[in-house]
């Protein structure tokens, strides 16, 4: 097996379209792992925290307390009524165990709440549903004041580092400052949660706008195609992956069941299988999508849910072959169990077919996806997808004043998506290739 | 062989190449939809109307491009006081029909073909038709259910059973008189002359019988029964009450007395085509054959366009560039319309709205009555670039309004206050919200639009990235739904905000004012109930009457000048609230071939009146 | 029968083949030489893997494409068959040498007749039109032993017996009376009875038409049957040559004596059969030395380290092993167990 | 094989019940509203009143339960009514049956280019086998097999139309339609180039001809790739054969040997995939369609998917769904034919 394998893996690497194409994933690959370094997100800043590290950057002994000024404007506008809450909240808390004690009257706690909803500290659901789930609303209110003091710990602790650096001058202040503004920045990016897949607009005009230096690929729609194409490699990898694997996992499911069972099972999973595959694919994943709303998510769920079929139908026919052999005989002999005898015994021995059959798939879901969002079916608006940007560029490439005048906006995104596709399509072809008895002599 | 075939090849190209054939006597319009339906009485689209407008005459037309002026049509007189065909104090219209007029079918028009028209138009009342505005004129309602309800005393679905039969021989015989004594009256046919009454004086009422849209289109009776519309008896009126658009038998059958008749629409190929009616009574027209066709494809119209193909496009503004720099074709900038983009807020998301996060103040949504909040809203209307919008969007093309009320309407007031970006005015606002609370947790929430509005997308980005720039953790996200999704979402009320136009039916003042701010208007009622009490709570502003009633007072006012006065009054108002925010009043362009002539705009016409061109 | 003095109809020296492939060049025929004599049957007798089928396909460069004649002359009548055009060579394949194949199922195309097969050869070197053909195809079935030849000229592959579609290859290969014939391994595939129908009907029509038979089989019966000559193959060499009888009674190549042992025999009454152990190894990794060595009972240092030539042992008896000696003082011994 | 054929049919109308259950069902994620919506112009919904929307779901049923719902579009289809069509403006049957010849049309002419090239590539590919003109067949595929087909539909829109001026969008320029419409052209097949020929008007023959082959140069690499990878392989394979060495035995000339021998064998995996492609024809033009804006039902499938008219929807899906069962019966039925081996098992 190991020398069969070894002689597999000769055969793999010797073989040149196996050689480019898995040059060009890796190459993917690389670019999908190195986005935020390649085309970095412009993650938004907070204005005080600009304005010291700018001050930071020429320091001098004024600017000291304009530095210091500008992180208590910070704090002021993060942390200003965290230490209020957590007061407020921690009497909350006291009234709860009174009220667990029977101390107090379920209204005396329900005129507190409504004291802190009032002052917009809770907010007004807790007082609303109070009656009717009060367990709930209590743990719920746990969970808030937990909240609060994380949030109150986390402002003593910036407030004192203020107060430190008040202390503190010359080089020692500037090295302790930038940890400050550091630390304080990681807190505002937790707080915002920023979500780099969205492609920023970077102009006003929506005509689009050919490569400059700054925008390497150009402008479309007012987004920049560079930023696109990189961070769509990540969305490429995500559809053609997810999809094509969990739809495998879906299809070697039904398949290996109707297959190793058989019998009245096999006629009902074999018969959905047909039903399924009697619907034209691309309008149902087009369908699909449209009732589901659109998105990348549900144009994915679309695209499952009618893309498991071929995959059933092989595993079906290669355990059918497989199960009349030996070894499988042998093992139900020993009463080996049903499940154990599938994953351990005929799964290896029928999964290459498949295997190559979905890499081969992984390209062309891609295409599918693409010529949905091209429909406008797919991804969002904005949503960085080659498909998408494919799209923008539809009206531009024929409704420019010449043809040739908008050419960016098809052709990196275009060659992008055409190089991904035939980088999986030699893949695929080579493990065919590598897999196929035939070539065993 | 190889050779020949490549001769062959070279040979046909060339056939190809040189086989375009220009048509002097017809006119291709290239559109973006296709009409919804040709009945007159359920047509409410442009698509629609835009035909009808060719195929049907009215009783009065607007004069050329002015929404005020009027001339005859098949009237012979315009009523007005002044000539006295306007009588008892603005109630009773009188108008002289016109002799010698033709339908398509040879048929003469006569008075009882324009009684009949208004009376099926008004006994039809489909639902979601245009009807309501002939109704509430005339009778005071706006649906002829209301009518009947209220004259038979007794609620519609008890009245008929599920196959539109009435329940009991009483309920019959009530239906039937119904029409005697409320419907029947109401129009009559006095000698040559055809009498309308009305229930009170109301202004827009010429506007909206002379709109070419439909519901002023007039039918031949003759025709009508024939092919299956109400059989013109008090009888079993109700039979022909309220179908479905497709059960129309003029769906898609057109018979009128105007310049143009319907030879066919093909909709596979979503094509209207019109022929030159040589009978018509002003003249025939000059181009023979009017093509029109929804070509949803832009980049296919505009080539359409550059080679001859068509002569009229629907062309999206951000083209503008592109359509001025080519050749032989005219392109009108600037054109006004009668609409309005705004984005409106809901002031009571229903909770389980996807789009609120979670739906609270926790830096991680909204709550659900955010924008009851007037600092919330105030601080969304200095926030979005309205200025920017439409110099860099819209290519100029767009104007920026105080309210929703278009220029050059009534109580346009240019110098009302209007909400411009200033960023540092929508800081103080939202610092001032939910005591600072939501400055410091920021809120999160999607604004939707359909997709295809492209003005509408970059509308919700602008905000979304100018919200961002106040302040970071103010994170909107701009999804696009289908137009479906997104009236649902606004029908469940779980819309946050919505950016949607309005166009006008008339021009009348009241057909925005009422929309928009009057808490039962199309638009108001989405800001949910919380507006109710708002609207309905007196207001010093108003010497004590709530916006409601300053609304409906509003639009009952006879003297021009006081009524003016009073929608400035309601302007202001809803400016210091920041009840909507009116995003701009859109310009149109207008892109057709050099050789096109005669061409004339109004706004308030559904389309093309080929009548007046040619070529 | 056999006769140095006539002039051998087909003339093979020195033939080398090899073949390409994914884990390097194979050689799968080292310096082969053979005649064949008008009228004889000549049989090429070893394993499968042995270089026998190349062999034989070499004659009438029938290579796949992988492969290729390194070296070596191969000469029929007066043709030299290695610089003939593809045109002349046409004109040799099918209708002077032809061929049949170990399975008539795959052998025979299944989409077309046997009569359309026949036929297609018969028109192309015989000039014939259609009818003659058709008429000559009936006999041709007719004589290799098809019942209802007319009927049956019409039926497809699949729609024969296993032995019915042999014959009609048959007769497709004798279509157009050729001086030698290459069967390979014809009977391999066929039941027993069978066999021996066919073998007896290729005797028939080797005399009736006069031709030599070139007989490629790894079963010795069939070689007893059938041959005048045989030489054995290893390895893709010759290790032994000699008339069928000397074969059979004097083997001189432990490979030959192995082979002759393990077939069952009904005349001798022996406990057991011997059989070779081991397997031919592989083309890519021969033995240095003589290549049967690491399957030989006699094999010692010698027979690892060089390969022996294959030497004239008495007149007409040819055989490449380094110990024919010691093989006949210690065949017994093996014979008895001791191994 | 009859027998086989005799199940295939029994199992037709279970299979067919099946696609109409699933379609239908997926009509129950959206909610009555969302279905009310598409009845309706979107403006006019925009102004529609609370009662206007009772009233109307009302009359389009969309408040009964679902299997009341799916039991009355059942029962309706036995009657042969599909349902109003909102994209269509007609009846959802009438819609399929205007718009199917286009479709139909323009298969059938691409079909000819992507068989006759598809397979003569192949076959090419297969015989030289590693050479110079099988790697770049292979690269030609590859390409053709990785291309999105709204680029290349968009490029070739691109290049023959903006550029050279040769093959507009559309099914007919506006002089031939007027024709066409007219009485006096008579209809025969409902295909636009025959009976342009049937009714002797070359000069439409040609402007019909002219619309139908920027499209069919669309879709034709793509499919080429497809055919022609398949059959190298079929061809690769057979040419390993050994009846094709007995051939070669006969001394027979190569291409005799190439065009009789393997071809014919080749091609019989080759028609079942010709066979779907005609099927896939049918159903896969939807991108090239919108492209080239002919209406066809590709065109008018994805129009309806985006506007959510779900009556469209369940109609060229099941309408689809029949062609594609239907189809691969007959695939199977010429495949018997094809290859003698069948005929009798």
């Amino acid at each position: 097996m190991s020398e069969e394998f070894k002689r597999t893996l000769k055969r793999f690497f010797t073989n040149p379209s196996a050689l480019i194409g898995v040059t060009i994933l890796i190459f993917f690959i690389i670019i999908a792992i190195f986005a935020p370094w390649i085309a970095p997100p412009k993650i938004p800043v907070n204005k005080n925290l600009e304005k010291a590290r700018n001050l930071l950057e020429n320091y001098s002994e004024e600017n000291k307390y304009l530095i210091i000024n500008e992180l208590k404007n910070f704090w002021d506008d993060t942390y200003f009524f965290a230490e209020d809450d957590y007061i407020e909240l921690s009497n909350l808390m006291e009234t709860i165990a009174k009220f667990h004690n029977k101390e107090v009257s379920s209204n005396e706690l329900k005129a507190h709440i409504k004291e802190l909803t009032d002052y917009y500290i809770l907010n007004i659901t807790y007082y609303e549903k109070f009656d009717e789930e009060t367990n709930k609303v209590i743990k719920n209110l746990k969970k808030e004041y937990n909240k609060i003091e994380k949030k109150y710990k986390e402002s003593v602790i910036s407030l004192n580092l203020i107060n430190e650096l008040e202390k503190i001058d010359g080089e020692e202040f500037v090295k302790q400052a930038i940890k400050v503004v550091s630390r304080f920045d990681k807190n505002f990016h937790e707080a915002i949660g920023f979500n780099p897949y969205i492609m920023p607009n970077v102009t006003t005009t929506r005509t689009p706008i050919p490569p400059s230096k700054e925008h390497p690929f150009g402008i479309v729609n007012q987004k920049d195609i560079f930023y696109g194409v990189i961070w769509g490699t990540r969305t490429a990898f995500e559809i053609g992956l997810v999809v094509v694997a969990i739809s495998t996992v879906i299809g070697l499911f039904i398949g290996s069941v109707a297959a190793y069972f058989g019998g009245w099972l096999e006629e009902v999973l074999m018969r959905i299988t047909d039903i399924f595959m009697s619907i034209p694919f691309m309008l149902a994943a087009m369908v699909l999508t449209t009732i589901l709303g659109l998105g990348i998510k549900n144009m994915m769920i679309a695209l499952i849910v009618f893309g498991w079929m071929v995959t059933a139908r092989l595993i079906r026919g290669n355990i059918l072959q497989a199960k009349n052999e030996q070894y499988v005989m042998a093992a139900k002999a020993l009463g080996v169990s049903d499940f154990f005898i599938i994953v351990k015994h005929i799964l290896p021995n029928t999964i290459f077919p498949v295997l190559i059959n979905a890499t081969m798939r992984i390209g062309s879901m891609v295409i599918t996806a693409a010529a949905l969002s091209f429909l406008g079916l797919g991804a969002p608006q904005g949503y960085a997808d080659w498909g998408s940007i494919l799209s923008y560029s539809r009206d531009w490439i024929i409704g420019g004043t010449n043809p040739t005048q908008y050419w960016f906006t098809i052709l990196y995104p275009g060659i992008a998506m055409i190089l991904f596709v035939i980088g999986w399509n030699l893949l695929g072809d080579a493990l065919r290739d590598v897999f196929d008895p035939r070539m065993r002599h | 062989m190889k050779k020949f075939v490549f001769i062959l090849l070279v040979g046909l190209l060339s056939v190809f190449a040189f086989s375009q054939v220009k048509n002097p006597d017809m006119i291709f319009d290239a559109t973006l939809s296709e009409p919804d339906t040709l009945d007159p009485h359920h047509a409410y689209d442009t698509a629609s109307g835009e035909v009808i407008f060719n195929v049907y005459d009215n009783l009065i037309a607007y004069d050329g491009g002015s929404m005020t002026d009027f001339i005859p049509m098949l009237s012979t007189v315009v009523p007005s006081v002044e000539n006295g065909y306007l009588r008892d104090d603005g109630t009773t219209y009188v108008f002289p029909i016109r002799k010698g007029v033709k339908f398509h079918n040879g048929n003469d028009l006569t008075p009882e073909d324009v009684e009949y028209t208004f009376e099926r138009g008004i006994l039809y009342d489909p639902a979601a038709g245009p009807m309501w505005m002939l109704i509430e004129p005339i009778f005071g309602a706006f649906t002829v259910r209301d009518l009947v309800e209220e004259y038979v005393g007794a609620s519609w679905d008890k009245i008929f059973d599920s196959k539109m039969n009435p329940t009991s021989k009483e309920y019959e015989t009530a239906l039937v008189n119904f029409y005697y004594d409320v419907i029947d009256p109401a129009i009559e046919v006095v000698g040559d002359e055809v009498h309308i009454h009305l229930v009170r004086p109301y202004a827009p009422f010429l506007n909206i019988i002379c709109n070419g849209g439909g519901w002023g289109a007039i039918i031949d009776k003759e025709y009508s029964i024939q092919i299956g519309l109400w059989d013109g008896k008090a009888e079993g009126w109700w039979k022909y009450h309220g179908w479905t658009k497709e059960q129309s038998p003029l769906f898609d059958h057109a018979m009128g007395t105007g310049p143009y008749k319907l030879v066919e629409w093909d909709h596979a190929q979503q094509r209207i085509v019109l022929e030159r009616f040589d009978g018509y009574w002003k003249g025939p027209a000059a181009i023979k054959t009017v093509v029109i066709q929804g070509i949803d494809e832009w980049s296919t119209r505009r080539a359409m366009l550059e080679k001859g193909d068509a002569d009229i496009i629907a062309a999206p503004v951000q083209y503008l560039d592109v359509l001025k720099s080519m050749q032989g074709v005219t392109v009108i900038e600037g054109l006004p319309t009668v609409q309005i983009t705004s984005l409106g807020f809901n002031w009571e998301i229903k909770p389980e709205s996807p789009y609120i996060g979670s739906g609270q103040l926790d830096g991680n949504g909204i709550p659900t009555d955010f924008f009851e909040d007037e600092n919330v809203r105030l601080g969304f209307a200095y926030a979005f670039d309205y200025e920017g919008m439409i110099d860099e969007i819209l290519n100029g093309l767009g104007i920026h309004v105080p309210t929703a009320l278009p220029e050059g309407f009534l109580g346009f007031d240019a110098s009302l206050p209007k909400y411009t970006l200033d960023l540092e005015k929508a800081e103080n606002y939202f610092r001032r919200a939910y005591r600072g609370r939501l400055w410091q947790q920021g809120f999160k929430m999607d604004v939707l639009y359909n997709i295809g509005n492209e003005e509408r997308r970059v509308a919700a980005e602008i905000l979304r990235d100018n919200l961002a720039k106040i302040n970071p953790k103010f994170q909107v996200e701009v999804r696009g739904v289908q137009w479906p999704t997104y009236l649902d979402a606004r029908e469940n009320m779980i819309l946050p905000v919505y950016i949607i136009g309005w166009l006008a039916d008339f021009p009348d003042p009241h057909n925005f004012i009422f929309t928009y701010y009057h808490s039962q208007g199309d638009y108001g009622h989405y800001y949910g109930t919380k507006f109710v009490e708002f609207a309905t709570l007196p207001r010093p502003e108003f010497g004590g009457k709530s916006l409601n009633k300053m609304i409906e007072d509003a639009s009952l006012e006879t003297d021009p000048y006081k009524r003016e006065q009073m929608y400035v009054d309601i302007q202001k108002f809803v400016i210091d609230y920041a009840l909507t925010l009116p995003l701009y009043q859109p310009l149109a362009i207008r892109v057709h071939r050099d050789w096109l002539k005669g061409y004339v705009y109004n706004p308030i016409w559904p389309g093309d009146y080929y009548y007046l061109y040619s070529k | 029968m056999l006769n140095n003095n006539e002039k051998p109809l087909l003339k093979v020296e020195n033939l080398h083949v090899h073949f390409k492939t994914e884990d390097g060049i194979i050689k799968a025929v080292n310096g082969v030489s053979f005649e064949l004599y008008p009228g004889e049957t000549l049989a090429i007798v070893g394993e499968s893997g042995s270089g026998k089928t190349v062999t034989a396909l070499s004659t009438i460069r029938l290579l796949d494409e992988n492969g290729w004649i390194e070296e070596g002359k191969i000469q029929y009548k007066d043709n030299d068959v290695l610089s003939l055009s593809d045109n002349q060579l046409r004109k040799i394949r099918g209708k002077e040498i032809s061929m049949i194949f170990q399975e008539p199922m795959t052998a025979l195309n299944p989409v077309f007749t046997i009569g359309d097969q026949i036929i297609e050869s018969l028109e192309l070197h015989l000039d014939m039109n259609k009818q003659e053909a058709r008429r000559k195809a009936i006999d041709l079935l007719r004589k290799v032993g098809i019942p209802e030849p007319e009927r049956r000229i019409d039926q497809y592959p699949h729609e024969l017996s296993g032995g019915m579609r042999q014959r009609a290859m048959i007769a497709m290969a004798l279509s157009c009376n050729p001086s030698i014939l290459i069967a390979d391994e014809p009977t391999t595939a066929l039941d027993v009875t069978i066999q021996a129908q066919i073998l007896e009907l290729m005797k028939d029509l080797q005399k009736e038409f006069q031709m030599s038979i070139i007989f490629i089989t790894h079963d010795l019966g069939v070689v007893a049957e059938m041959a005048d000559r045989a030489i054995v193959m290893y390895g893709g060499e010759v290790v032994e040559a000699a008339d069928i009888i000397t074969i059979f009674k004097k083997p001189r190549h432990p490979y030959t004596w192995g082979l002759m042992n393990s077939i069952p025999r009904i005349d001798k009454d022996e406990e057991r059969l011997l059989s070779i152990p081991g397997v031919v190894p592989n083309p890519l990794n021969f033995p240095k030395g003589c290549k049967f060595s690491n399957r030989c009972f006699f094999a010692d240092e010698k027979c690892v380290e060089e390969n022996p030539n294959l030497e004239e042992i008495e007149e007409n008896h040819f055989s490449r092993c380094w110990h024919i000696d010691r093989m006949l003082r210690e065949m017994h011994k093996v014979k008895e167990g001791e191994r | 094989m009859t027998t086989y054929i005799i199940r295939r049919l029994l199992l037709l109308p279970l299979i067919i019940l099946g696609v109409t259950l699933i379609v239908f069902s997926m009509s129950q994620l959206l909610g009555p509203l969302k279905l009310l919506s598409t009845y309706v112009d979107p403006n006019t919904y925009a102004k529609m009143s609370e009662r206007d929307i009772q009233i109307l779901m009302k009359q389009y049923g969309l408040t009964d339960p679902f299997p009341v719902r799916y039991g009355k579009w059942v029962k309706n289809l036995l009657k042969g009514d599909l349902g109003w069509s909102v994209v269509g403006k007609e009846p959802v049957l009438d819609a399929l049956i205007h718009r199917f010849p286009y479709t139909i049309e323009l298969a059938l002419y691409a079909l000819f280019p992507i068989i006759g090239v598809g397979i003569w590539l192949g076959v090419t590919a297969a015989v030289h086998h590693n050479s110079f003109i099988d790697q770049f067949i292979r690269i030609f595929a590859l390409i053709g097999w990785s291309l999105p087909d709204f680029v290349w539909a968009i490029l070739v829109l691109l290049i023959f139309y903006i550029g050279l001026g040769w093959f507009p969008p559309g099914n007919l320029s506006i002089w031939a339609n007027q024709i066409v419409k007219s009485a006096s052209f008579k209809n025969y097949t409902h295909l636009l180039t025959i009976d342009a020929l049937l009714n002797g008007r070359i000069d439409i023959f040609w402007d019909a001809l002219r619309h139908i082959i920027g499209p069919v140069i669309a879709i034709s690499w793509l499919w080429w790739a497809n055919l022609l990878r398949i059959t190298r392989s079929s061809m690769l394979e057979v040419l390993r054969k050994d009846y094709v060495r007995t051939a070669r035995s006969k001394g027979l000339p190569e291409k005799v040997v190439i065009n009789k021998h393997a071809r014919k064998n080749a091609l019989i995996p080759v028609v079942t995939t010709a066979g779907q492609m005609v099927i896939g024809l049918l159903t896969g033009v939807v991108i090239v369609e919108m492209v080239f804006v002919r209406t066809g039902l590709g065109s008018f499938a994805a129009t309806a998917a985006q506007q959510l008219d779900y009556a469209s929807i369940m109609g060229v899906l099941l309408f689809t769904s029949l062609l594609l069962i239907i189809g691969n019966l007959i695939i199977d039925i010429s495949y018997a034919i094809i290859d003698p081996r069948i005929r009798l098992g």
